[in-house]
């Protein structure tokens, strides 16, 4: 089934390309991201192994969930990034270094 | 009361309700609660004797058994007893705890907490002598350990946290190895009838291989001895484990110095008569070697240590040191040839040499911890070159000090004689040179308290700080050194006295340990060939 | 009486005799809290239990004499009062010498009783037994007891254990009466102790009148303990207490560091040779598994054999065997007729061991440095413990235990004997505190004793540790009179001329004197022989050794040097007299101020030169050779053939009444020697320092003068001086210089040493092992600070984590599948 | 499948489903009822209805239901367990049994907040809609049963938790905190999912009953059960575990513990180490077992998913023995009390784990009663954890009301002062390190006694429980020293002294945590234990 492979790829490579975006940003947003990229890179993949593999409709149900989860994630993430903002006047977050050791 | 559980529990728990009902009491009323500590303690001690008189000198078997349910899944009972070996430890117990609470009227600082954890303390100790369940015994084991770390952490001198850390430390340490062996004899008592069990004297049926179809094959007895010896070695204490004591004691306060050297130490003689040989006998027996090497080592070492100390409280404890080695040589000469076991009588003597010196050196460090707090508390120091003269500024106390450092010395008569003096003969039978190499502490014993006695009691006067505090001893200090000296003459010139309450019972540990050799058990030699 | 009847009453008695004065020290130390510090309450409480004491001993001898039909046979009155005229030399050929007259009708019994099959112990004595038993042993209570193997506190008590009983009692309540007058400066609540400073004056601090006389009621009861136990065990316990007592007293003027030192070093010292007592008793305990001596009665005796019993025949013949690998074993018999064997070395080795702690306690080479320093005890002190009782418990117990040692345990004895009298001897001649002459006096006459018992003469040993105590406790106390009289002087250059200032003292003294050296009257006159106990022990001792070399070649010093000593030792103590009593006083203020001491005593002084002279009266057909010889461990009368594997012979009682030459037998050959030996030293004594007319200092000082050649006397005085008076003064400074320098040395080095071994061990302790732990404890805290570190806080590496930790845990799975 | 057979599928079982289902349900009637409070203003001052009082009702009567429904099952001992909802969840006593645990925790939670009253009343109604939230997540996280449920309770515990850390507003590290933990769950969670998609490929299915079929079927192919298959089984299996060790702060994915707890206020960070994580522990159960498939097909597993299971085990194994070991050394350098508590969970978690390793280690090889005492040991150490870390944590809040530090070296003499907390810190602390009469000891034996027991099959375990136990030493030091410095060190003169006496609210609070934890180590053991066997034997049966 080389359309799966196919798909699992571009999944893998949204995989690594979320982490490194997540490990690289320094931009608070930046790294929001990188998670989103991670997430979708999943979600790629269950619609993939839906329309390829028996997990069928459950994968595609699957991937409407975490649309969801991922958006209801975001507004926390959002919400606390700008508290941060509030708090340190910059969404860099190499300043967030108060905490450590 | 004659119920063994109420009384056994009673015993056990006295303090521990004791130390509840103290804990409503006002701060302020300081004398009001450590006359109801010592209450406590007289009740116990009263309790302790009840329980000596109705015990059967002539059965050797555990007496007076108790067994209720704790935890039924894992087979974990409350299970106590006691018989000729507990016996005399947990009336030293009572009686040593006793004078201590009497010692403990010169702690002014946070009365209400120390009396507490003291008694405590005492709930713990009397815990691990009675207790026959090794689950049990291991947590009244560790019960011990928090009181024990503030009553040197708070009340202690000025190093009172590293000795207390240290202490705490050591014993966990030695605690952690004799859970490793707690669980391997669980898992290794499945089987037969009953499966796994906790029960101590189970346990020793199947090390004894007295149980068709379970038994502790070589190797686990070997594994297990040597975990339970070290964990036991730590509290006795033997080289190379026992630079926790002399921090311990020395900043220790005197009350718990006493309970120190009086007491907990003989928590790790008892364990090894207890749990590690009787559960291990053929760890013990190939161990058997090792054991007298670091019994006499000990009783070498702990003299020379001492000779060099200059602190008064360092030198008692190094000499506890080598005095515990004398336990430790004593109940190891157990000599096989041939598959069998040789002169059994003299390792029996050997034995109960070993459970003498404990009960001695209950007695007489006990004494000499109380000593020397006795002069610290005047001049508020302890090095030994800065005394002399005590005997003519404080002859009842010097008398009676002196009285009690011959027992430490060993003097016939007094009660430090018998535990060495019959560890060191029975040593001949298993090994010569080792026997000769204990016995020659007692040249060095002699010249460390002879020395020490010298510069501290004798001498024209007295060269250190504070000689304006030098008053004679008041009338509390006086009871108890007099007890204690009482007590050191009278087992000094009746041992029969201690040998009688345990013989049957040694006896019969005696004779079991060497059937199992003797029986043809697959012997734990082999393996190490 | 009954047998059992005469058991319970003599040990009733000897029991109360020896408890009395137990008693008698818990009332004397309470006496002393309570309100009679300043009376002499304490003091009369001692002599009370110490006389009672003596008593009761001596009531015992006398119904055990009477009981036993000891005195029916031994008729020592009836002899005395015959009048008969009686020489040194008729001891019967049989060798039965104690038995005197009735030696024969003894073998008769001896012959009958062996037809009829009667158990022999150990002891020669057991003859008698059948008729009635003469050695009682018995129980008090059992200390312990594991499995077969039994300790217990007991007694034995034969005629021996009832000499002693008697000597010690009596010595003891001599020495407490005197100790009355001699302490009683302590009786005030201000004793100035003129040794020791104090800043600047010296110390002032309350007497302890009662404590001295506590301290020896303590000693009084740890002695007769000794000299009462039933087993070896009993006797190392109160061995121990002795020596605790001997420290005690040693160490009375606490204050005095040199005191306190001398008690820790006699201590000390003791423990060295106690250590050697320990090995032997484990060697014992372990091969032997018995401590009794022995068990008279004949039916417990194959039950529980002691001792002796064990190891030795009824004819004190021990069995050895070569084993396969052609060691030597010795057969035990051990209960109920078992057999078992030990390495025959192993029983040598137990029996120098046990020597070992009779070389410490009677102060034998080369542990004999302590007693001189014990002289910083009080001199009743000294006088009792320091050379009547105490020190000669060492010997005792070599007595007590003979039948256990080899051969070749004895010839080690025997030498060690030798070079201790010898030596001493020597030193003695250089000393001038007059305590310490004694002293080295004492060493030396404690070797003549091992000397003894070593070559085989075990009751001259004995005899002279009984007449030894009496007239040595007797000088001592005279010294001690001096001491008193002259306010703490002990040197004796200082001193002189002091015999008609304090002439009670002075004669007693003489006779103690005499009697050490030995000098007498040959020949009997008047049915007497002029001769004090002194002479009679010596001869004995010289003359046994003197037969021990006619059977051992090689062992001539064993001769040799016991009659060199006895030159010496009249020497010395004559020196001592003269120098102390006679001529002209050295130092005037002394002698002005020195006087006669009192009533309470001069008294003891008398009694005990009555005994210093008449307690060995008759010697070897006397009662108290009788008495001993009824004590003599089997086969000592026949002696013992050379045996494997040392071939040593010990020589019997026939050897010694052997004819040598002509019709002097051995005995009077090497008795001729010593009195020719003493009587020289005598002389030589006297000369120099009675009649002065010898004077080293004098030749010297004259030289150059020109009449030097006309005082022909001087010449000898010069040549003695240097054939004889310098070589001497020379070798006993070496050997004093060796003592000091090289023993002294030693144990001061092996102290140091140990000193040094304790730092050491104590750096190591808090060093190595300690720093193991805290190094240990320190690094688990570094690493656990620098995890800290992992932890940085920036989010960004927080997630790379992530992507590693995945990774990590990858490879984990990875690795742990492969 | 159209949606009307979907629907009636739906509804054949919501009739079973929504009574078992009531205390999730309560709980989210409570969340809105607080919405509507906030909503109609009755949560102002002066109102008779608090946000707690609404919240602590809801509470009690989801306790009540729960309890109820686990007394249901432990009484007819061998209740099969239900499928809720299609069989997306799993009703059984195991799911009961923490319900009913994790309201007790959030009961004691509220009770603490109510005390040092850190949610004040104007924003107390989204504090307790948040915590109720995150409750609810971990209530599913127990019954999961199918893969999106168990990200979905991931993050439903999780979302909520992270507003809650950041919940102090107006604070820098609270904020820095909130993003920290944010960012890094949400890394975590993108890792799990990308997991939970490779696994629900492979086996065609995320229904976890059906997987573990799926799982055992491609075992008994050799010819899959090999080479890429195994790998991305492999990688997909240690993806979902990361995500669950995020939850759990198993190292090395312990990083947001430290901080975030340290920015939490200590009520927050309690809850999250001590409830978060008995949810995070129910569902790596549930998946383990998910993984090992049913109990009874045992046997019948093959030897290369044996095999499989033994890998999990182990390597669960290693990683406690290291997260133990890390968490507490590195915890001995703190200086901050709830950094220092944040590191002893982080260790305490390492100990847990070493108990479901030794599950799959018994598992994997058919010992179904090894199995069982190794969850029973989990379940007890996380009721004695319960109340231990709680009253630790509690503590710590109400010191900080008095003395406004969380400082260690600020704690000086607190025993002095106030010798209730300082006796309430010693016992849980002790119950931390293991030491018996405490509750601690009994279950670190139970841990240790399954690791032992396990490490027989398995030598190469005994590294780990012999790291475990030593451990329990290592620790020793840096509970002890937060104790010399409440107990010996002397205090300053102008240190702030705390005075909370036994009798008020707080002392009763820290009395009631206390004495559990005292009575779980010593006469109520056996009750205990028997909660935690029952509940053993439902969710094996």
């Amino acid at each position: 089934m080389p359309e799966l492979n196919f798909c699992i790829l571009i999944g893998a490579v949204l995989f690594v390309s979320g982490v490194v975006c997540m490990a690289t940003k320094r931009n608070a947003i930046g790294v929001l991201m990188g998670v989103e990229l991670v997430l979708n890179a999943a979600n790629l993949n269950f619609v993939a192994f839906a329309r390829y593999t028996a997990l069928g409709l459950d994968g595609q149900i699957l991937s409407l969930f975490v649309i969801v989860l991922a958006a209801a994630e975001a507004a926390v993430a959002l919400a606390i990034a700008l508290n941060f903002y509030n708090n340190h006047l910059t969404i860099d977050v190499d300043r967030a270094d108060d905490l450590h050791g | 009361m004659n119920d063994p559980i109420i009384l056994l529990s009673a015993i056990i728990f006295a303090p521990a309700v004791g130390a509840l009902i103290l804990s409503v009491f006002n701060k302020e009323a300081e004398e009001g609660m450590r006359v109801f500590a010592l209450i406590t303690t007289v009740v116990t001690f009263v309790l302790t004797l009840m329980l000596w008189n109705i015990f059967d000198y002539q059965d050797p078997q555990m007496q007076l058994q108790v067994s209720v349910p704790w935890i039924k899944a894992w087979n974990i009972n409350y299970q106590l007893g006691v018989d000729g070996i507990s016996l005399p430890l947990v009336l030293l117990t009572s009686l040593i705890s006793l004078l201590a609470m009497v010692a403990s009227w010169s702690i002014t600082k946070q009365v209400k907490g120390y009396l507490i954890l003291f008694l405590l303390l005492e709930t713990g100790m009397l815990g691990v002598f009675l207790a026959l369940d090794f689950f049990l015994f291991y947590v009244f084991w560790e019960v011990m350990l928090l009181p024990m770390y503030f009553l040197i952490g708070i009340w202690g001198g000025p190093r009172k946290e590293y000795a207390a850390i240290k202490f705490f430390l050591y014993t966990l340490f030695g605690g952690v190895l004799m859970f490793i062996a707690l669980l391997m004899f669980y898992f290794g008592s499945a089987g037969g009838e009953v499966g796994s069990t906790f029960d101590i004297l189970r346990l020793q049926k199947i090390g004894q291989g007295l149980i068709p179809g379970v038994e502790f094959d070589g190797m686990t007895q070997m594994i297990a001895f040597w975990l339970l010896f070290v964990g036991f070695a730590i509290k006795v204490p033997t080289i190379p484990f026992h630079t926790w004591l002399p921090d311990a004691h020395v900043e220790a306060p005197t009350p718990i110095s006493m309970i120190l050297a009086g007491v907990l130490l003989k928590m790790g003689g008892y364990g090894i008569l207890r749990i590690a040989f009787p559960i291990c006998p053929q760890g013990a027996q190939a161990a058997a070697y090792v054991l007298v090497l670091i019994g006499a080592a000990s009783i070498i070492y702990g003299a020379f240590a001492a000779m060099a100390q200059t602190d008064f409280k360092r030198l008692v404890a190094y000499s506890s040191v080598s005095h515990m080695g004398y336990v430790i040589l004593g109940i190891a000469v157990w000599k096989v040839s041939d598959g069998s076991t040789v002169g059994s009588d003299y390792w029996n003597m050997g034995m109960n040499g070993a459970m003498f010196q404990m009960i001695g050196h209950g007695i007489s460090s006990a004494g000499m911890f109380f000593m020397v707090g006795v002069i610290y508390d005047r001049v508020h120091h302890r090095d030994l070159n800065k005394f002399g003269g005590l005997m003519g500024l404080m002859p009842l106390y010097s008398g009676l000090a002196v009285g009690i450092f011959f027992a430490g010395l060993g003097l016939p008569g007094l009660c430090g004689f018998w535990g060495e003096a019959f560890t060191v003969l029975s040593a001949w039978n298993y090994s010569p040179i080792l026997a000769i190499i204990a016995a020659a502490g007692v040249i060095l014993t002699a010249g460390y308290i002879l020395w020490t006695i010298q510069r501290v009691y004798l001498g024209p006067e007295y060269k250190g700080p504070h000689p304006e505090a030098i008053t004679p001893i008041n009338m509390r200090e006086f009871s108890v050194a007099l007890t204690l000296l009482i007590f050191a003459i009278a087992f000094g010139i009746y041992p029969e006295s201690v040998f009688g309450m345990m013989r049957e019972s040694t006896t019969l540990l005696v004779t079991n340990l060497s059937n199992t050799v003797n029986s043809g058990l697959e012997f734990a030699g082999n393996i190490i060939q | 009486m009954e047998p059992d009847q005469l058991k319970n009453w003599l040990s009733l008695l000897l029991t109360i005799a020896w408890l009395l004065p137990l008693g008698g020290f818990a009332l004397e130390i309470f006496a002393g809290f309570w309100s009679t510090r300043l009376k002499k309450t304490a003091a009369y409480i001692a002599v009370g239990c110490i006389g009672a004491g003596f008593v009761c001993s001596l009531t015992a001898l006398c119904s055990w004499g009477m009981h036993t039909g000891y005195w029916a046979e031994h008729d020592y009155l009836t002899k005395f009062f015959q009048e008969t005229p009686l020489g040194g030399d008729h001891a019967p050929a049989d060798g039965h010498a104690a038995d005197g007259h009735h030696g024969s009708e003894h073998d008769a019994h001896h012959d009958e009783h062996s037809a009829h099959g009667a158990e022999h112990g150990a002891h020669g004595h057991e003859h008698d037994e059948s008729k009635y038993p003469t050695v009682f042993a018995g129980r008090y209570y059992q200390l312990a007891e594991f499995g077969s193997l039994q300790l217990e506190i007991g007694y034995y008590i034969d005629s021996l254990t009832l000499v002693m009983f008697t000597m010690v009692t009596l010595i003891a309540t001599c020495i407490h009466v005197f100790a009355i007058g001699y302490m009683s400066d302590e009786l005030t609540e201000d004793y100035v102790d003129h040794f020791v400073h104090v800043g600047e004056g010296h110390l002032h601090r309350p007497g302890r009148f009662y404590r001295f006389f506590a301290f020896l009621s303590l000693f009084s009861f740890s002695m007769l303990g000794l000299v009462i136990a039933g087993n070896v065990f009993m006797v190392f316990i109160f061995w121990e207490l002795v020596g605790i007592c001997s420290y005690l007293l040693i160490g009375f003027y606490t204050e005095r560091k040199s005191a306190s030192t001398a008690a820790n070093k006699a201590f000390i010292v003791n423990r060295v040779g106690d250590f050697g007592f320990l090995i032997g008793l484990m060697i014992l305990w372990t091969s032997f598994g018995t401590f009794a001596f022995s068990e008279p009665s004949a039916e417990k005796a194959a039950e529980n054999p002691g001792l002796f019993q064990m190891l030795r025949d009824d004819h004190g013949q021990m069995t050895v065997e070569i084993a396969d690998d052609g060691s030597h074993q010795v057969v035990l018999t051990g209960p109920e007729g078992t057999h078992k064997t030990i390495p025959y070395y192993l029983l040598v080795a137990a029996g120098i061991g046990i020597f070992c702690g009779c070389v410490g306690k009677s102060a034998q080479f080369p542990l004999q440095t302590w007693l001189p320093d014990a002289m910083e005890g009080p001199t009743p002190v000294s006088a009792l413990v320091h050379s009547a009782t105490m020190v000669a418990a060492g010997v005792y117990l070599v007595g007590r235990f003979y039948p256990m040692f080899t051969p070749e345990v004895l010839v080690t004895i025997a030498y060690i004997g030798a070079i201790t009298l010898f030596m001493a001897a020597t030193i003695a001649v250089v000393a001038t505190d007059i305590k310490r002459v004694l002293a080295y006096s004492t060493i030396s006459q404690l070797g003549y004793m091992m000397l003894s018992l070593g070559v085989g003469g075990w009751v001259a040993g004995l005899l002279h540790l009984i007449t030894h105590a009496f007239f040595k406790s007797l000088m001592f106390l005279c010294s001690g009179s001096v001491i008193h009289g002259c306010h703490h002087e002990q040197e004796m250059p200082k001193m002189g001329g002091l015999r008609k200032k304090m002439p009670i003292t002075a004669y007693t003294m003489l006779i103690g004197v005499i009697a050490i050296t030995g000098l007498a009257i040959p020949g009997t006159y008047f049915g007497f022989q002029f001769a004090m106990s002194g002479y009679h022990s010596k001869d004995a001792i010289v003359a046994t050794s003197l037969a021990y070399w006619g059977l051992n070649d090689q062992h001539v010093l064993l001769f040799i040097l016991p009659l060199a000593g006895a030159g010496i030792t009249a020497f010395y103590m004559f020196r001592l007299w003269f120098y102390t009593f006679a001529g002209e006083p050295r130092d005037q203020h002394i002698h002005d101020h020195a006087h006669e001491s009192p009533a309470v005593m001069w008294v003891p002084l008398v009694i005990l030169s009555f005994f210093a002279i008449f307690c060995a009266y008759d010697g070897e057909q006397g009662p108290l050779w009788g008495l001993l010889v009824h004590s003599e461990p089997a086969g000592m009368d026949h002696g013992f053939d050379p045996a494997a594997p040392g071939q040593i012979a010990v020589p019997g009682h026939h050897h010694v009444h052997e004819k040598m030459s002509g019709d002097a037998t051995v005995h009077d050959v090497a008795g001729r020697y010593a009195l020719a030996v003493a009587i020289a030293g005598a002389i030589l004594a006297y000369l120099f320092y009675g009649a002065r007319l010898l004077n080293p200092a004098d030749v010297r000082r004259q030289v150059a003068g020109l009449h030097e050649f006309l005082v022909e006397k001087w010449r000898f005085d010069e040549l003695y001086d240097a054939m004889f008076v310098k070589p001497v003064h020379v070798i006993s400074g070496w050997i004093a210089a060796l003592d000091r320098v090289v023993i002294d040395g030693f144990l001061h080095g092996t102290s140091k040493a140990a000193v040094d071994v304790s730092t050491w061990d104590r750096r190591f302790d808090e060093q190595v092992i300690d720093g193991l732990v805290n190094w240990v404890g320190d690094r688990t805290f570094r690493v656990g600070r620098s995890l800290r570190f992992v932890q940085t806080g920036r989010l960004r590496q927080y997630v790379m984590f992530i992507a590693g930790g995945l990774f990590g845990v990858l490879m984990l799975v990875y690795i742990l599948t492969l | 499948m159209n949606i009307e057979t979907l629907f009636n599928y739906l509804k054949s079982d919501l009739s079973t489903s929504l009574p078992a289902f009531s205390p999730e349900l309560t709980i989210c009637a409570t969340i809105l009822a607080l919405l509507f409070a906030r909503l109609f203003n009755v949560d102002r001052r002066g109102s008779l209805i608090s946000p707690a009082g609404i919240t602590l009702t809801g509470i009690g009567v989801a306790f009540v239901l729960s309890v109820v429904q686990l007394g249901k099952f432990t009484d007819s001992g061998s209740d099969q367990g239900s499928g809720m909802f299609t069989g997306l969840l799993l009703f059984d006593g195991f799911t009961a049994f923490f319900r009913v645990f994790l309201l007790v925790s959030i009961i004691l939670i509220v009770w603490l907040t109510q005390l040092s009253g850190i949610p004040d009343r104007e924003d107390g109604p989204d504090f307790f809609i948040l915590l109720l939230g995150s409750t609810l997540g971990m209530m599913l996280m127990a019954s999961a049963n199918h893969m999106l449920m168990l990200f979905l309770a991931i993050e439903m515990t999780s979302v909520p938790s992270y507003v809650m850390v950041g919940f102090l507003k107006g604070r820098k590290t609270a904020s820095e905190a909130a993003l920290k933990y944010v960012v890094y769950g949400g890394g975590a969670a993108g890792v799990m999912l990308y997991g939970i998609s490779l696994l629900a490929g492979l086996l065609g299915t995320a229904h976890l009953p059906e997987m573990a079929a799926q799982l055992a079927k491609i075992a008994n192919d050799p010819a899959l059960m090999s080479g890429p298959t195994l790998t991305t089984l492999a990688i997909a299996v240690v993806m979902i575990l990361v995500g669950i060790a995020f939850k759990l702060s198993l190292f090395p994915f312990h990083f947001w513990c430290p901080d975030a707890f340290e920015g939490a206020s200590a009520e927050v960070a309690g809850f999250l180490s001590v409830a978060s994580k008995a949810g995070a522990f129910a569902l790596l159960v549930r998946f383990c077992l998910a993984m090992v498939g049913e109990f009874t097909e045992i046997h019948a597993t093959p030897a290369a998913m044996k095999q499989f299971n033994l890998q999990i085990g182990v390597v669960l194994g290693f990683v406690a023995a290291i997260t133990a070991t890390f968490g507490n050394l590195a915890a001995y350098s703190q200086t901050n009390m709830k950094r220092l508590l944040a590191y002893s969970t982080i260790a305490h978690a390492g100990y847990m784990l070493m108990a479901v390793s030794a599950m799959m280690i018994f598992l994997s090889l058919g010992d179904s009663n090894g199995a069982k005492r190794a969850i029973e040991g989990l379940l007890y150490y996380l009721m004695v954890y319960l109340v231990m870390n709680l009253g630790a944590f509690g503590i710590v809040a109400l010191i900080r009301n008095e003395i406004f530090s969380e400082q260690i070296a600020d704690y000086a003499q607190l025993a002095k002062s106030s010798p209730m907390l300082a006796v309430g810190m010693l016992i849980c602390l002790f119950s931390l390190v293991g030491i018996p009469p405490t509750g601690g000891f009994v279950g670190k034996f139970m841990i240790f006694a399954a690791m032992f027991d396990a490490a027989e099959y398995q030598p190469i375990m005994y590294a780990v429980f012999v790291v475990g136990v030593l451990n329990t030493v290592f620790s020793l030091f840096y509970y002890l020293n937060v104790l010399r410095v409440m107990w010996i060190v002397p205090a300053d003169e102008s240190a702030r002294t705390a005075e909370v006496p036994l009798a008020s609210r707080s002392g009763a609070f820290v009395a009631v945590l206390s004495i559990a934890v005292i009575v779980t180590g010593t006469i109520f053991v056996a009750p205990v234990q028997q909660i935690a066997e029952q509940v053993t034997r439902l969710v094996s049966s």
